[in-house]
């Protein structure tokens, strides 16, 4: 195939995207950039100056802000493996033949955690968690646990609602990557094997890669980016135990009003994501 | 190398019956072909017989051990698919490896099976490609690669050849004829292309409606079709049915309704001499032979084959043979009389 | 009346302006809301209260400041005031007086105010720019009826009172003698670490505004809330004002020091199943003194605004302090700063609070918090090293000494050690 | 091939999963119709009188229903804008040639993963400037940022799925490009372009960080509603869940109409 | 109805060279087929001809008009894939309404134009359906409906039956064949089909590796093929060719390096009575015709189509004999020497 259009052509189909999110996402983004090089204290704007990579260097010395950087990716490394183990199984249980009924009820269950807003889902922890009239502690046998107000407990809180609100989207995106795979593929794998681990492994994982890095992709940016749910279940606390560095940010940038220092965060957040996203693409993306 | 005993098989989807009472012997190292109309069950009869599909009652012997409800893995049968069914990512001797691999084949062994399926198959110099850079042709000879480097008991194979081009498709019918000859095993084989059911079978199955219509070898089925349904279906173009009544000079059997004549056995003769008048419609050349379309004013054409010399032109009044022993005869419902 | 003016003349010229304020979700709003009605119709003026959560309030200000936005009135907690004032967001009082002479209601009276109140709320750098609105003071709730139990017949006077007798003595079957709000906000620096830092003679700064967490005296305070930890719920650090006042009010807890402004909630049987048992006293005494916990809020005309919002900002809230609505407003669940309306032996009978009030507000410390520009950053850093220390996770000097440097950083780019500026908290 | 035995572990599997998926919503709507006290009472109860005062109190005297309609009106607007924007060049990175093609996915895709917290304050203070606070269409707007991506992302992959066949079997018949994209590979690319509506209206839906710094009243949106009850002082949880509760069942019946197409449209094949 | 002239064209892609300086001239109302081997440029030429490719250098003319660099859609062409190309979402009305519609024909003409397809192309009962719920045949036919809505002066065909089972091929032939009488249009048709080709076309454009091999009609192709590739090409199965000098008996040119021979032309003799001995080593029975693999001792095998009732047996020595009428002889780059 080949398609070569007129420059008019091509302009008139992607130019206004690109207008329109060179205006929204550049401009602020070109000036978080200019911040982050100047002192620039919300409160004190009589004293911004330029104080070149100052605020870079800050971050980057900054234990606090690695200890957040650390335990962001830890919560990563421990929901992001959850989210895909659990949502392969439900995606290898929605594709087997038969019980259609009970299988479309699952998939609109699956949209439930998809869909609640993730303000809500802190709220919610809130009063499901409470220590005295939660329920999950009645679900627990009456188990006396302290989830908000301890540190470990917290941060398995915070996991268990990533894991709740994310699964489905996961589960879905493995499905789809699923029903891609040829029947006959599969049947003709299914006539070497009875082993569902190697028809998995073998067979139906290169089709899942796609959906996969899509997945990790997303995923990653946005627990870099996880904020709502937290700042409504326990604002980072107890402590610094879910003090995300989203949070941290927000919390330099908005609560302490440094936002030259928050920019210059926020900036090196963004290098990071980006460079992560690109090594998913070269790792895990094949072309099937 | 197996016998294969089918009894009694009968297969629902949902409330559709895709196969009615479905009773049949599988000799050892015979090549069996199942032909029929599109969606007469040929694929569900192979994939219940691969497993893939579970019978609903009935059962299936392959070597004398039951395997109505075993695994399709342990069958010990390979297939072939008509989409070739290839692992896309997998390279072709990842492809032949992939079902030695899961099953513990010692790494010899498995060397030694790909390099031979590869000579037989000349895929030598594309072992390391993968699937997307290969041809249709090489596609389809990596698909039976991987069959054979299982050394299984059967082979099946589902309408292997439907996605070829023509040229291509006669290549690998030989092919496949030397390697059922080489090889000895016993080959189920599905296809609606009579021409490949002709030249390649021992015995074909003739199917129709989810039911067997005929069992028999090509020559049976081209001389003595049971039916006028399998009368049709074998040979091409098929062969000219129509009411006896038309015909004259032809001594028919008294509830023969539908006589039946090859088109390569009609005899051209001059107008009035034969059993029945036409004029010549369409001449079709095919260099080796003519196709000839006959009007003989009836709502029915009738087709002719024709060396390909033959001078005869368009218009020409003609008068049809019938060989008494190239004659069919049908009844009210189709069934061929003797 | 007999000055000849009146609220409505003073409007006149301003009806139909409206103002914007910012207001939070306690009682003391809710009052002033439910008395609006009054206002706006005796003086055309349209107040459009938007509320926020206190963890809010100050970010949303401070962006509507820099942003020259629509604000018309600052709701400033007392350590706020420096920012706001240095920043020069609000307008002193001496400057409206002079430039609207006509809508100054005659009987002001600024004198009214508790002094302590009106500067530490209203004032920085001896200028007055707000006037005290919604005030707290820290005090002693407790539990009668468990206490007596206990066999206490008063609550504790001393810190190490309620530590070493009642703590002991009310920690059991799942209830706790004590429950000190320390979740890792404001109430962590405010409520938490600077409750235990005065009393035993600590604070935040030296006279060189060098960090003073590391002296004798403000570590024996941090050690002394590790050391009260174990007559405290589990997961103390997680608890809000709303946990705190709950546990009291579902009598899981004896005893907590908590902003006067709860009373309300706690003395009703609708949210509270101890309201009978209820009684106020002064926070205790620590080696230093009672240095009770000092808050409040105090409203002051935006400097943002134009000259008629800026007068009718300044109608309404000299109307909200005013001596003669004070008493409303405290019937309607406000604690209003004026000494006046507290004369009234009445009120003392129905709001139990009031004598353990008017005591702390004799002498606080309107440092408690320093209340200059930079205690945004501070508290942040005091959330997060507090909390740390509490949960064990650092000790009180590592923590103390975290907190110090870092503060002493905030400091110094503000330019309080070249000189820069005045050593003003 | 599935036994009786797996067919009950499967279906046990199943429910357990639906279970998991729908309790927090069963308890956020019963906590809703709870008293302040019955949701405080410990442990929690399972039975209790409903009330439906929390509703009332949320959506009168509070005024979350404004919020809601300003949600409603933002999460549509900001939606169909992105598929306008979205949808064309999605068309363009599928359809067409052109050099920096994959550099320029990218870039789209790497909007989706910039901090909000980076551009709320630059915007705050550009939207301050061009007197943009407070309004729905300084949301709609940045909302862009993180949707028009999504879109992008995910109808790309749609249209690249369509055989190019057609399009050539279209240009032959003289249609544009533009009718080309409009009538023969858009309605073929419904799965996708339903699932990116979905994702962009529950994105959209759901946001809080900017709905919180940029709007006050007048295009205040209900997640930054909800959150406004978190006072320290006396959390309402009845109320917050009535809240909640409400913010949920239009993003949720939006989801469940759509759901069918999740499925097909979510294959996010081709990455590159 | 209209002329094409084809000059010079060449096609790159990239550094691949896809057609080199291809020249062609199709008269009015020819019904031209174009074969060759997979990949020697039949897609590449007619998607040149529509304009959905850019010609590098060379010119066409369109009934007189230069069209090189004319938009697709302004060459009054139709085109039918080989994949159909149906728009799934559209019902069959709307499939062939929508070339019209976006050209903006009135109303009236639309109706009428979709009707008399419908009429010619038995389609009126399917109007209302989408292409997903249409047989395999019918999907085709609404392709061609597609097609002749338009008016257009030439239609393009790429392969169009080769997604059809072997039956329903011949059926779709023989309309196709119908619908050129019928609408005397200019028709191209791409097939590597031979016996498509043979039985269709007027005129037959050989292709081989994007240069044009031959062009002729039909039996002179057959007949007097100009090279060896020609030869191999056309004619199933295909001319047996092989060295000359294994003959005996037979007078060849000086420069023959290579003779060749149909299969349906041998001439079964006696052992030592033709012009190269051999052996049956294989005999496939198709019916109507059998066909007998003949071992000559050397590397090659021959192949003989005889009657179907031929009662040769496997393992039989047979002698060949060419009659000289029926002999082809190469030189040693494979050209026909006459
Ligand atoms: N998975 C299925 N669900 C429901 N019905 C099916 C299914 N598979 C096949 N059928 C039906 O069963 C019958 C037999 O189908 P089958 O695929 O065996 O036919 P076939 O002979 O292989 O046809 P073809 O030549 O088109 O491949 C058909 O009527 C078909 O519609
Ligand atoms: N888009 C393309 N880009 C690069 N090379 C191409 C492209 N299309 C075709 N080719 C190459 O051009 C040559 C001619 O291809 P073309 O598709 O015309 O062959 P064809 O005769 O139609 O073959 P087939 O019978 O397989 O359809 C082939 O070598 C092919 O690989
Ligand atoms: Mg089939
Ligand atoms: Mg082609």
């Amino acid at each position: 195939m080949q398609n070569r259009v007129s420059k008019r052509t091509l302009f008139g189909f992607i130019g206004p995207a690109v207008f329109g999110l060179a205006i929204v996402g550049i401009a602020p983004l070109l000036y978080a950039v200019w911040t982050s090089l100047h002192f620039f204290n919300l409160t004190k704007l009589r004293q911004v100056e330029f104080i070149g990579l100052a605020n870079y260097w800050e971050v980057l010395t900054d234990e606090v802000f690695w200890q957040a950087m650390g335990r962001t990716f830890f919560l990563l490394g421990t929901a992001l493996p959850l989210q895909i183990g659990l949502g392969l199984g439900i995606a290898l249980l929605l594709h087997q033949p038969g019980l259609t009924l009970v299988k479309t009820l699952c998939r609109l269950s699956l949209v439930l955690p998809m869909a609640t807003t993730y303000a809500v889902v802190g709220l919610l922890g809130q009063v499901m968690f409470n220590q005295k009239f939660g329920v999950v502690n009645q679900l627990m046998g009456g188990a006396d646990i302290n989830w908000i107000g301890d540190p470990q407990n917290a941060f398995i809180m915070i996991v268990f609602w990533d894991v709740w609100q994310w699964t489905p989207f996961v589960a879905l995106v493995l499905l789809a990557g699923l029903t891609m795979v040829p029947g006959e593929v599969e049947e003709a794998a299914r006539l070497e094997t009875k082993s569902w681990w190697v028809i998995l492994r073998y067979v139906q994982l290169p089709f899942l890669l796609p959906g996969l890095t899509a997945v990790l992709i997303l995923r990653t940016a946005d627990t870099l980016k996880l904020f709502d749910m937290v700042f409504t279940l326990t604002r980072g606390g107890p402590g610094a135990a879910t003090e995300f560095i989203s949070l941290m940010i927000q919390r330099v940038g908005f609560r302490a009003f440094d936002q030259g220092l928050a920019s210059a965060q926020a900036v090196i957040l963004l290098i990071i994501t980006i460079v992560l996203a690109q090594i998913y693409i070269r790792l895990f993306y094949k072309e099937v | 190398m197996a016998t294969i005993q089918i009894k009694g098989l009968n297969k629902f989807y949902g409330a559709t019956q895709a196969l009615f009472d479905v009773s049949l012997d599988i000799e050892d190292g015979e090549f069996c072909v199942f032909v029929g109309p599109s969606g007469c069950g040929k694929s569900t009869l192979l994939r219940t017989l691969a497993g893939l599909e579970a019978a609903d009652s009935g059962s299936i012997t392959i070597d004398g051990s039951d395997v109505t409800h075993a695994e399709p893995a342990d069958r010990k049968i390979s297939m072939v698919f008509q989409s070739y069914a290839l692992y896309p990512h997998m390279s072709v001797r990842d492809n032949m490896d992939f079902g030695m691999k899961v099953n513990r084949f010692d790494e010899a062994t498995r060397k030694e099976r790909i390099a031979e399926a590869a000579r037989i198959l000349q895929l030598e110099d594309y072992l390391d490609r993968k699937p997307g850079q290969l041809s249709g042709g090489q596609r389809q000879r990596v698909a039976i690669g991987r069959a054979i480097v299982k050394n299984p008991k059967v082979f099946l194979f589902d309408e292997p050849l439907s996605n070829l081009d023509a040229k291509l498709r006669v290549q690998m019918r030989v092919e496949l004829e030397g390697l059922h000859r080489q090889l000895g095993a016993t080959m189920i084989y599905v296809t609606h292309d009579q021409v490949e059911a002709m030249t390649m079978a021992d015995k074909i199955v003739v199917l129709n409606g989810g039911r067997i219509e005929q069992v028999g070898s090509p020559m049976e089925l081209y001389h003595a079709p049971v039916s006028r349904f399998v009368a049709e279906f074998i040979g091409s173009p098929a062969m000219n049915v129509f009411e006896g009544r038309v015909t004259s000079g032809l001594t028919l059997k008294p509830s023969a309704q539908l006589v039946g004549c090859r088109p390569e056995h009609f005899e051209l003769l001059a107008k009035g001499d034969g059993h029945i008048d036409a004029t010549v419609r369409v001449k079709e050349r095919l260099g080796a032979e003519t196709l000839l379309y006959l009007d003989t004013g009836r709502a029915q054409e009738l087709v002719a084959r024709v060396d390909g010399d033959n001078e005869i032109e368009v218009g020409a009044e003609v008068g049809l043979g019938i060989p008494p022993a190239r004659l069919h005869q049908f009844d009210a419902e189709g069934h061929a009389l003797r | 009346d007999g000055h000849g003016w009146s609220l409505a003349k003073a409007a006149e010229p301003y009806a139909g302006t409206t103002v914007d304020v910012v207001f939070l979700l306690r009682p003391g709003y809710e009052a002033i809301e439910a008395m609006l009605p009054a206002f706006e119709e005796e003086t055309g003026i349209k107040v459009n209260i938007i509320k926020h959560p206190y963890e809010n309030a100050l970010g949303e200000q401070v962006r509507d400041f820099v942003a020259q936005g629509d604000l018309d009135i600052a709701l400033i907690d007392l350590v706020w005031i420096g920012n706001f004032a240095e920043n020069e967001w609000i307008v002193p009082v001496e400057e409206i007086q002079a430039s609207y002479p006509d809508i100054i209601d005659p009987d002001l009276d600024m004198d009214d105010f508790f002094p302590l109140v009106l500067n530490a709320f209203g004032g920085w750098n001896d200028t007055i720019y707000g006037l005290p609105f919604d005030n707290y003071s820290g005090l002693m709730f407790y539990n009668r009826c468990m206490l007596e139990e206990a066999g206490f017949d008063g609550p504790p006077e001393t810190w190490e009172e309620l530590k070493d007798t009642y703590g002991p003595a009310l920690t059991k079957d799942g209830k706790y003698a004590f429950a000190l709000q320390s979740k890792r906000n404001e109430t962590q620096s405010a409520d938490s670490f600077a409750r235990v830092l005065w009393p035993f003679g600590g604070s935040f700064l030296d006279d060189e505004f060098k960090s003073n967490l590391m002296s004798e005296e403000s570590q024996a305070g941090l050690k002394f809330r590790q050391d009260l930890m174990q007559y405290m719920p589990d997961g103390i650090v997680a608890y809000d004002h709303a946990e705190t006042v709950n546990a009291f009010a579902q009598g899981d807890v004896a005893m907590i020091t908590e902003w006067s402004a709860f009373y309300s909630t706690v003395v009703s049987p609708e949210t509270s199943a101890v309201a009978d048992c209820v009684e106020i006293a002064p926070e205790p005494m620590g080696p230093a003194g009672r240095k009770p916990a000092l808050g409040g809020f105090s409203l002051a005309v935006a400097e943002q605004a134009d000259d008629d919002e800026k007068a009718a900002a300044w109608l309404f809230i000299q109307w909200a302090t005013s001596k003669a609505n004070a008493k409303e407003y405290l019937e309607r669940g406000g604690v209003p700063a004026r000494q006046s309306v507290y004369q009234d032996e009445g009120l003392a009978e129905t709001y139990k609070f009031i004598p353990a009030l008017v005591e702390s507000w004799q002498d606080g410390v309107p440092e408690f918090r320093p209340r200059f520009a930079e205690w945004p950053e501070i508290t942040e850093i005091v959330q997060e090293w507090g909390t740390k220390m509490m949960l064990g996770e650092v000790t009180t000097e590592e923590g103390a000494q975290e907190i110090g440097t870092r503060m002493e950083e905030v400091l110094e780019s503000a330019g309080y050690y070249d000189g820069d500026k005045p050593l003003a908290q | 091939m599935t036994s009786t035995r797996s067919l009950f572990w499967q279906i046990v599997l199943l429910a357990l999963v639906i279970a998991v998926c729908v309790f927090p919503f069963y308890w956020m709507v019963t906590t809703s119709l709870k008293t302040q006290v019955v949701a405080l009472e410990a442990p929690p109860v399972w039975i209790f009188e409903p009330t439906l005062a929390n509703y009332r109190e949320a959506l009168f005297d509070d005024g979350v229903l404004r919020t809601l309609i300003n949600s409603l009106i933002i999460a549509v607007c900001t939606t169909l804008l992105a598929l306008v924007l979205g949808v064309p060049a999605a068309f363009a990175l599928a359809r067409f040639e052109f050099r920096g093609k994959k550099d320029l996915w990218f870039w789209f895709i790497t909007n989706r993963m910039v901090s909000p917290i980076v551009l709320a304050l630059p915007f705050f203070l550009i939207a301050r400037n061009l007197d943009l606070l407070d309004k729905h269409i300084t949301l709609i707007l940045i909302y862009l940022t993180f949707n028009l991506p999504i879109v992008i992302w995910i109808v790309t992959d749609q249209f690249r799925g369509i055989p190019y066949d057609l399009d050539e079997a279209a240009r032959l018949e003289g249609a544009s490009q533009f009718t080309i994209m409009r009538k023969i590979c858009l309605p073929l690319a419904m799965p996708g372009v339903a699932v990116s509506a979905i994702f962009s209206f529950i994105f959209s839906w759901n946001e809080l960080m900017f709905g919180l710094i940029l709007t006050r009243s007048e295009a205040k949106t209900a997640p930054a509603m909800a959150v406004s009850f978190m006072e320290g002082y006396n959390l309402p949880y009845g109320k917050i869940m009535a809240t909640s509760t409400l913010i949920v069942i239009p993003v949720l019946i939006f989801a469940l109409i759509a759901s069918k197409q999740l499925v097909r449209g979510l294959t996010m094949g081709a990455v590159k």
